[in-house]
């Protein structure tokens, strides 16, 4: 009964974030020259502006270029150091923990000028390398909190039973405390995706030259923002629905496959 | 390293290496060398052996390196500008503007932090408890949503919340309300904008954590006999909480930072501590009184994240305080 | 306390329970009842499904047929909190996130009890178990045996009618073991409840059980007074399981004159009449009833005597455990006390043993199988 | 050469920019240009404060040019490169800015809500009663000063006069709370109140003009009113520290050629003040222009003089009256 | 193999380890040394510290003091993955992800073995604990005995040449036990690896050790041979901790003619020449060394006998344990084998008892306390 009402309270929750879609994907088929819902008439467009406009394509895969090695570093060296603040009490962990989290306490825009100083200096500016390190640091909070929240419940007696059977700390980590804390890296792992895919103030300051999609929009906010960006969401969307679908659909026949076996 | 004069102890080893040549004379003091020796060794080995903290380096120097120094480089034209100052600060505190700003930030961003809890928390649990086949699509749904850039989604809730938008619409086609109702451009709206934008964080830290509780010890809660809520109340909920608690912190952080959605959506009133921070750095050039509110948002950011951790784990009964970390 | 004691009405019942993980079967035709106040022990191989069979009383799991009932009731629709029912867990399972005196708390709190009330009892139940002072500790802190001692403590705070105990002493020493058993024994008596207790320690669960059922595969083979099931076991099975035995196989002479079954390999007959029909029957006899023949004893009648070969000698604490051959064939195995009384005998001695007729119980099945693997 | 590079705002203007300018001065001096986003002045402070030049030319809005002129982060231009034939007033050519596009906020209502004719001025905004209907303001008090003391009847020539005393901040002030409640949003970004008026959010409101010809060609019922509008410039420096100042200035060039920039104010409506504009334009696209005498004789321009000196304190207070 | 077992020089050794959780130390000058392919027990109630000695020889926990070396070598500074032990855990510790086969193979894995030979050994250790066929099961889908087999398997496969196991038997049922026991001394003589063995079960730690450590609150009280330790226990700890036993308590009657010590309240003499300065000791009988005296015998020289009256009989399968009485005062605790041949007493029955002078140990200590709470 109660399992009931909960899946209805879940499909509510799923419909309110999917709101946004529900309007883009229709925005980006209008006719018109503004984000016009419900749109009074149809046309591809936005799709075609979208592919013909090397701006907006190269800015989405600047995006990714960006994005995808942010998300790794983030999530990499985040986790390595909820290990590391989990597992060790030393003095001045509180500011190694602080450190950690402060990222996303100082403002972006004081972020953001602050890298821009130090990476003039350094020649890294306009350079990906450099937003990729910016973004890095940006998500890094999030794989800390995150992965530590599930390592404190961890079972730690996993790991000597894998050390004492011959895993060094790094196969230890990756056969046993891996698997156990996943859901949680993979989901730093998203966000950190998502932080950087989303992030435009830094973006804005240290790149020059070429922009990610955040500040491509943002450029058209400040005089006329057309429909493109609507099309770029649903072919985004579109492109990891059916990235996911075929994902699966390929596990599932591989885990049929063994099973006959 | 024998020629090394630094550490006292390390010389001593090198003493113990060179006396066993020059040979009995010195044996008494060998012996005595060699345990300072051992001890030496011994220091360094229980070093090595908890590796763990090694595990920090890389994060922390990536972030000395390209966040600290430079975030420390230009807080010091908070209180350096170029001499020592403390204008800045005065004047933060001496024009009710400013405070009060900072005050609607916290205010705006405890609510939006409390409702993602309390909208995503149950989200979160059902999604732990569901069945593990169609958990993964859930998720995916969870996560669509962050392919709409933020920008594009303050825009999509005009189309919702808008006066001709669709609530309105279908308010006024059933005849609920005759005039629309205003919806966007109100705090509320906000809400409605950055609620939608952080829940997923709070979904997912939440579950990442749930899934991982042993459910044995629901059963023991039940057989000694916990109602399905109160074994919820006293066992689930404050097991999960430490993910919960993470995601509430990660939304409280971002959103006290966040300005661009409130400014889209919301009212004149909306208005973000960012806002102000952005105005000084972009448009007055005024680096020194930026860096200063920064600062100061800083500051209470981090006060306040404190106070949060701290009555939520006093929120916890008995949560393990003091746990006895040993290396792995 | 009395009254329940004297009604000894089913308080437990398993009807023709059964479970099914998937495709494994688990529980078949499970059928136990189990009297107020009545403590119950069930005995039966690792995997024979024990702690399902808990597991299904408590209400985690629905039985895939029959009916379980507790007081009369079926409680197949009882909500788990609803059926008042104590329980140690295997795996302890104690809260991580409370300390020893919540934990052992919790039940009160569940029921309500007012804090002075609790704290009272929490104490009282941890002195019972010898961790008075543990009150703070968190369950990461305590050694196996502390936390199955706080899980105990947990199952017992609130009184329950009804106790289950999955191997609640597995991991304490045999001193704590001996002081918890009597414990409980002395707490079931005090409170009258009913208990059924799981325990792979034979001599647990023959000091304290009222009755035990022996399982094997899902199934009850044997449910008795102590006694009764170490004495006369109906089958190999619960021959073997229970205590150790020898087994010796039986052959019908087929002719009257022989004075009863004759005993393979050991030159001598089970003075018995055999059962007509009967080719082949089966005879356990308990180490510790083979003893050594008194040297030109007169030998009654209800006697067994052979002769035998010692071929090792095990240290067992307070007993020598002899293997002997007999006409250099079967291996069978006798026990004696270690004590200056009686001189240990070395590997290779030979000497004649006897048994009584009446300390043999004969089984149903027919062959003793080569393979004595489980 | 190194092709110079130019941050500017972006967006369509660089389709058009790249058309109109880009094309004809490469065939003609073989300079080659490369267009980048975010034209901040805050990164063109960081920039010349690290000693670096990752621009050779930044666009600049007035109020950013007059700071960064303040700071000393721009060059001195030398107009015989950038208008060899003098063809731009003395305005145009501040020294350390070249004002290349002009534009206006102006005030606009969609005529489908009022049959019986909108708004014809300020004090018509400013008239609840016989317009009613939601509104939309610019978050700044720039302009908005101007604008309340125009509906409360100052002439323009005396509005920075006014705006120069307490009192007529005050009543500047007290002008807009009244209109206050009747704005359902100060927007912010420039695409906003386009898409506030098209959806029917804002029945008026102001907006810079070069959007809502684009609205009503989509078939917005949408009108522009001149009448006590508000025209703005854009500047082009050349950061300090930059050494291609000879390109950047044949950069420049380009917008002093009147025949390029009447084709680019042919597409959108920024034209700038070079001599002979008006004569190669369309009169009915003329018509539509800031720098159209009928048009410039309606509105005022913001007076950066007053604003350099007043924009702090003058922000904090717009704040305030933000949050009452 | 043989050069291991031939050369038993110290294999694992502690020298004073000290080991403290904040304020409490768990292990205080621990110093103990295991020689090549010996099976040695840790004894010891529980909280004593075992899984504390076991986790620090693993790497688990550091010494707070003291050094750790293994075949030589102080192991501080030695990666736990390096130092090549086996180790079955408390509380299994299998990896949940995984099936059994991959639980089983992991240990190869990480060594680098094939996955041909991985398989067949993986098959053979889980052949080994009568898991063969269940290659494909996920930890959860287990019974407790079922996952403690897996994790034994899990610790031997890769053959190592230390092999620590923490109740490695705890959830095992009697027969499984046996046949385990029987297993683990078969593959340690096998492999002749060295293993240090954590048990709660007397009996299994006397038939399987080769020395047993006797732990109390992080000491060794008492090391030695099992029967030594048996029948020689230096402490009254030791005394009871093995084994159950009576506790006497002598007196010493300061004059030659006595002809030895006096038992308090059993009004017989103890024919050992006391010590002198000492007033009182403590001797120890264990309760199968008490026999019944056949009427009129002749008792030779070492014998202690005296009259006592039964007060209880408790059925343990295969002895009958008495509770009896001296002169009213004493409680004293003797056995018997349940046998047709020896009667079974009655609660009340009068009888005299014996002991040979020999059988009974005396202990250091003076005074027995009267509270026997441990
Ligand atoms: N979730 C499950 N899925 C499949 N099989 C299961 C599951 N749970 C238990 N089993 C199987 O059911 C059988 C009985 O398990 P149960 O836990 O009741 O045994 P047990 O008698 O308690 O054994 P032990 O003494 O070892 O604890 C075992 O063979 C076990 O492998
Ligand atoms: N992390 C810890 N913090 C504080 N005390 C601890 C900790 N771990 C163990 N102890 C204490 O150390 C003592 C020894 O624990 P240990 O686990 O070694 O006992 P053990 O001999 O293995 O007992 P058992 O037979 O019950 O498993 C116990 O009193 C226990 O409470
Ligand atoms: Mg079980
Ligand atoms: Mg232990």
């Amino acid at each position: 009964m109660s399992r009931i009402l909960l899946s209805i309270y879940f499909a509510f929750v799923a419909l309110y974030l999917l709101t946004p879609l529900l309007i883009v994907i229709p925005i980006s088929f209008v006719d018109s020259r503004f984000l016009q819902f419900p749109p009074e008439s149809l046309s591809l467009r936005w799709y075609r502006n979208y592919f013909e406009d090397s701006d907006f394509l190269d800015a989405t895969i600047l995006s990714f270029i960006i994005g995808v090695p942010a998300s790794l570093i983030a999530t990499t060296l985040g986790t390595l150091a909820a290990l590391g603040l989990t597992r060790t009490r030393f003095f001045g962990k509180g500011i190694v923990y602080a450190l950690m989290i402060s990222p996303i306490v100082v403002p972006a825009i004081i972020v953001a000028l602050a890298l821009f100083l130090l990476f003039a200096q350094l020649d890294l500016i306009g350079s990906n390398f450099g937003l990729i390190l910016a973004h890095s640091i940006l998500a890094m909070p999030f794989s800390v909190l995150i992965v530590s929240a599930t390592l404190e419940h961890f079972d730690t007696t996993l790991e000597r039973a894998a050390r004492i059977h011959g895993a060094g700390p790094i196969r230890t980590f990756w056969y046993v405390t891996f698997p156990a804390i996943r859901p949680a890296v993979f989901a730093s792992a998203i966000f950190s995706f998502f932080i950087s895919f989303d992030e435009l103030i830094v973006a804005l300051f240290v790149m020059s030259g070429q922009q990610t999609l955040p500040v491509r929009i943002w450029q058209d906010l400040r005089f006329e923002i057309d429909p493109t960006v609507a099309a770029v969401a649903s072919i985004l969307i579109a492109l990891t629905t059916i990235g996911i679908g075929l994902g699966t659909l390929l596990q599932t026949r591989a885990t049929q496959r063994l099973k006959q076996k | 390293m024998c020629t090394s004069p630094g550490h006292p102890d390390i010389k001593s080893v090198c003493i113990v290496e060179r006396s066993s040549v020059l040979g009995e004379r010195q044996n008494f003091l060998k012996g005595n060398l060699r345990i300072r020796g051992h001890a030496l060794l011994a220091f360094v080995k229980r070093l090595t052996a908890d590796q763990s903290f090694v595990l920090l380096v890389p994060a922390v120097v990536l972030l000395l390196i390209f966040f600290a120094y430079p975030l420390i480089q230009l807080m010091k034209m908070s209180v350096f500008d170029p001499n020592f100052t403390t204008a800045h600060f005065e004047k933060f505190f001496s024009r009710p503007v400013y405070p009060r700003v900072l005050f609607n930030t916290v205010k705006l961003t405890a609510i939006v932090t409390l409702l993602c809890f309390i909208i995503g928390y149950p989200a979160a649990y059902f999604l732990a408890t569901v069945r593990s086949r169609i958990r993964p699509f859930l998720i995916f749904l969870i996560l669509l949503p962050l392919w709409v850039s933020i920008l594009v989604r303050s825009y999509s809730w005009m189309a919702v919340l808008g006066r001709e938008g669709l609530i309105n619409s279908l308010l006024i086609a059933l005849g609920v309300t005759t005039e629309p109702i205003p919806m966007l451009y109100t705090t509320g709206a906000v809400y409605v904008a950055m609620v939608q934008i952080m829940l997923p964080i709070m979904i997912l830290t939440s579950y990442s954590v749930m899934v991982e509780i042993d459910n044995g010890l629901i059963k023991a809660a039940r057989v000694l006999g916990a109602s399905p809520f109160r074994a919820f109340l006293f066992v689930y909920f404050p097991l999960s909480l430490s993910g919960a608690r993470n995601g509430s912190i990660i939304i409280f952080i971002l959103s006290m930072g966040f300005f661009i959605t409130p400014a889209l959506v919301g009212g004149r009133k909306d208005l973000m501590i960012g806002n102000l921070i952005v105005f000084q750095i972009e448009e007055l050039l005024n680096w020194g009184f930026a860096s200063a509110i920064g600062l100061i948002l800083l500051v209470s950011t981090v006060l306040i994240v404190l106070m949060l951790r701290f009555i939520l784990d006093a929120a916890t009964p008995g949560a393990p305080k003091r746990r006895s970390k040993e290396p792995v | 306390m009395k009254q329940l004691q004297e009604s000894r009405g089913a308080v437990v019942e398993f009807s023709g329970v059964c479970k099914s993980f998937g495709d494994v079967e688990v529980l078949g035709n499970f059928t136990l009842s189990v009297g107020a106040g009545e403590f119950l022990t069930l005995l039966g191989p690792s995997g024979s499904g024990k702690t399902t069979a808990l597991n299904m009383l408590a209400g985690f799991l629905n039985p895939s047929a029959g009916e379980i009932s507790i007081a009369g009731v079926p409680v197949t629709a009882t909500p788990i909190e609803k059926r008042n029912i104590g329980m140690v867990f295997q795996s302890y399972s104690l809260f991580p996130h409370m300390n020893v005196e919540q934990n052992v708390g919790f039940p009160l709190k569940m029921r309500g009890a007012d804090s002075q009330v609790t704290q009272e009892r929490v104490a009282a139940a941890l002195d019972l178990v010898g961790l008075g002072g543990f009150l703070e500790r968190m369950p990461n802190q305590l050694s196996g045996g502390q936390r199955q001692r706080v899980a105990f403590a947990r199952a017992i705070v609130f009184e329950p009618k009804v106790l289950l105990m999955d191997e609640p002493l597995g991991a304490l020493d045999l001193k704590l073991r001996e002081r918890m058993q009597l414990e409980i024994k002395h707490y079931q008596q005090q409170i009258g409840c009913t208990v059924i207790y799981v325990t792979h320690d034979q001599g647990e669960a023959l000091t304290l059980s009222d009755r035990i059922a022996i399982m094997d595969q899902g199934q009850i083979v044997q449910i008795g007074h102590p006694q009764q099931i170490y004495d006369h076991p109906k089958s190999r099975f619960a021959a073997e399981f229970i205590g150790e035995t020898n087994l010796l196989t039986l052959t019908n002479p087929l002719e009257k004159s022989a004075g009863g079954w004759v005993i393979d390999g050991l030159d001598t007959i089970y003075p018995r009449p055999p059962e007509s029909g009967r080719r082949h029957a089966l005879l356990s006899v308990r180490p510790e009833k083979i003893v050594r023949l008194p040297e030109h004893a007169a030998l009654g009648n209800g006697h067994v005597s052979f002769d035998a070969t010692v071929t090792e000698v095990v240290f067992f604490g307070d007993v020598h455990r002899y293997t002997i051959k007999c006409n250099g064939q079967q291996d069978l195995v006798f026990k004696e006390f270690r004590s200056g009384n009686t001189p240990v005998l070395r590997s290779g001695q030979t000497l004649r043993l006897s048994f009584l007729t009446d300390d043999a119980a004969l089984l149903p099945e027919t062959i003793v199988s080569k393979d004595k693997a489980l | 050469a190194d092709p110079i590079r130019v941050a500017g705002y972006g967006g369509v203007t660089w389709d058009l920019i790249t058309k109109n300018f880009l094309t004809p001065l490469g065939e003609r001096t073989g300079l080659e240009v490369k267009l980048e986003t975010d034209p901040s002045v805050a990164k063109l402070k960081a920039m010349v404060a690290s000693g670096r030049c990752d621009f050779d030319v930044i666009e600049l809005s007035g109020s950013e040019f007059l700071i960064a002129t303040r700071d000393g982060l721009l060059q001195e231009i030398d107009y015989s490169v950038a208008d060899p034939d003098n063809v731009m007033p003395d305005f145009a050519k501040q020294k350390t800015g070249f004002l290349f596009v002009t534009f206006s906020e102006i005030l606009v209502y969609r005529a489908d809500h009022f049959p019986n004719g909108g708004p014809q001025n300020m004090a018509d905004l400013w008239n609840v009663e016989a317009f009613p209907g939601p509104r939309t303001l610019h978050d700044t008090p720039v302009a908005n000063l101007e604008f309340a003391l125009l509906a409360d009847g100052v002439a323009k020539e005396n509005i920075y006069n006014v705006l120069g005393t307490d009192e007529g901040v005050d009543r500047a002030f007290a002008k807009l709370d009244e209109i206050k409640p009747h704005v359902v949003k100060f927007w912010s970004a420039g695409a906003e109140p386009i898409q506030l008026i098209a959806e029917g959010e804002a029945y008026m409101g102001v907006a810079w003009n070069g959007r809502i010809k684009v609205m009503q060609d989509e078939g917005v019922d949408a009108v522009m009113v001149w009448q006590d509008s508000n025209t703005d410039s854009s500047y082009y420096g050349i950061p300090v520290g930059c050494d291609n100042k000879n390109a950047a200035e044949t950069y420049l060039s380009a917008w002093a050629n009147p025949e390029w920039v009447a084709n680019w104010a042919n597409d959108i409506p920024y034209p700038g003040f070079v001599a002979g504009l008006m004569e190669n334009l369309d009169p009915q696209v003329a018509a539509n222009m800031p720098t159209n005498p009928d048009n410039a004789a309606k509105s005022f321009l913001t007076d950066w003089a007053f604003w350099g000196q007043n924009r702090e304190n003058l922000e904090e207070r717009w704040i305030e009256w933000l949050l009452e």
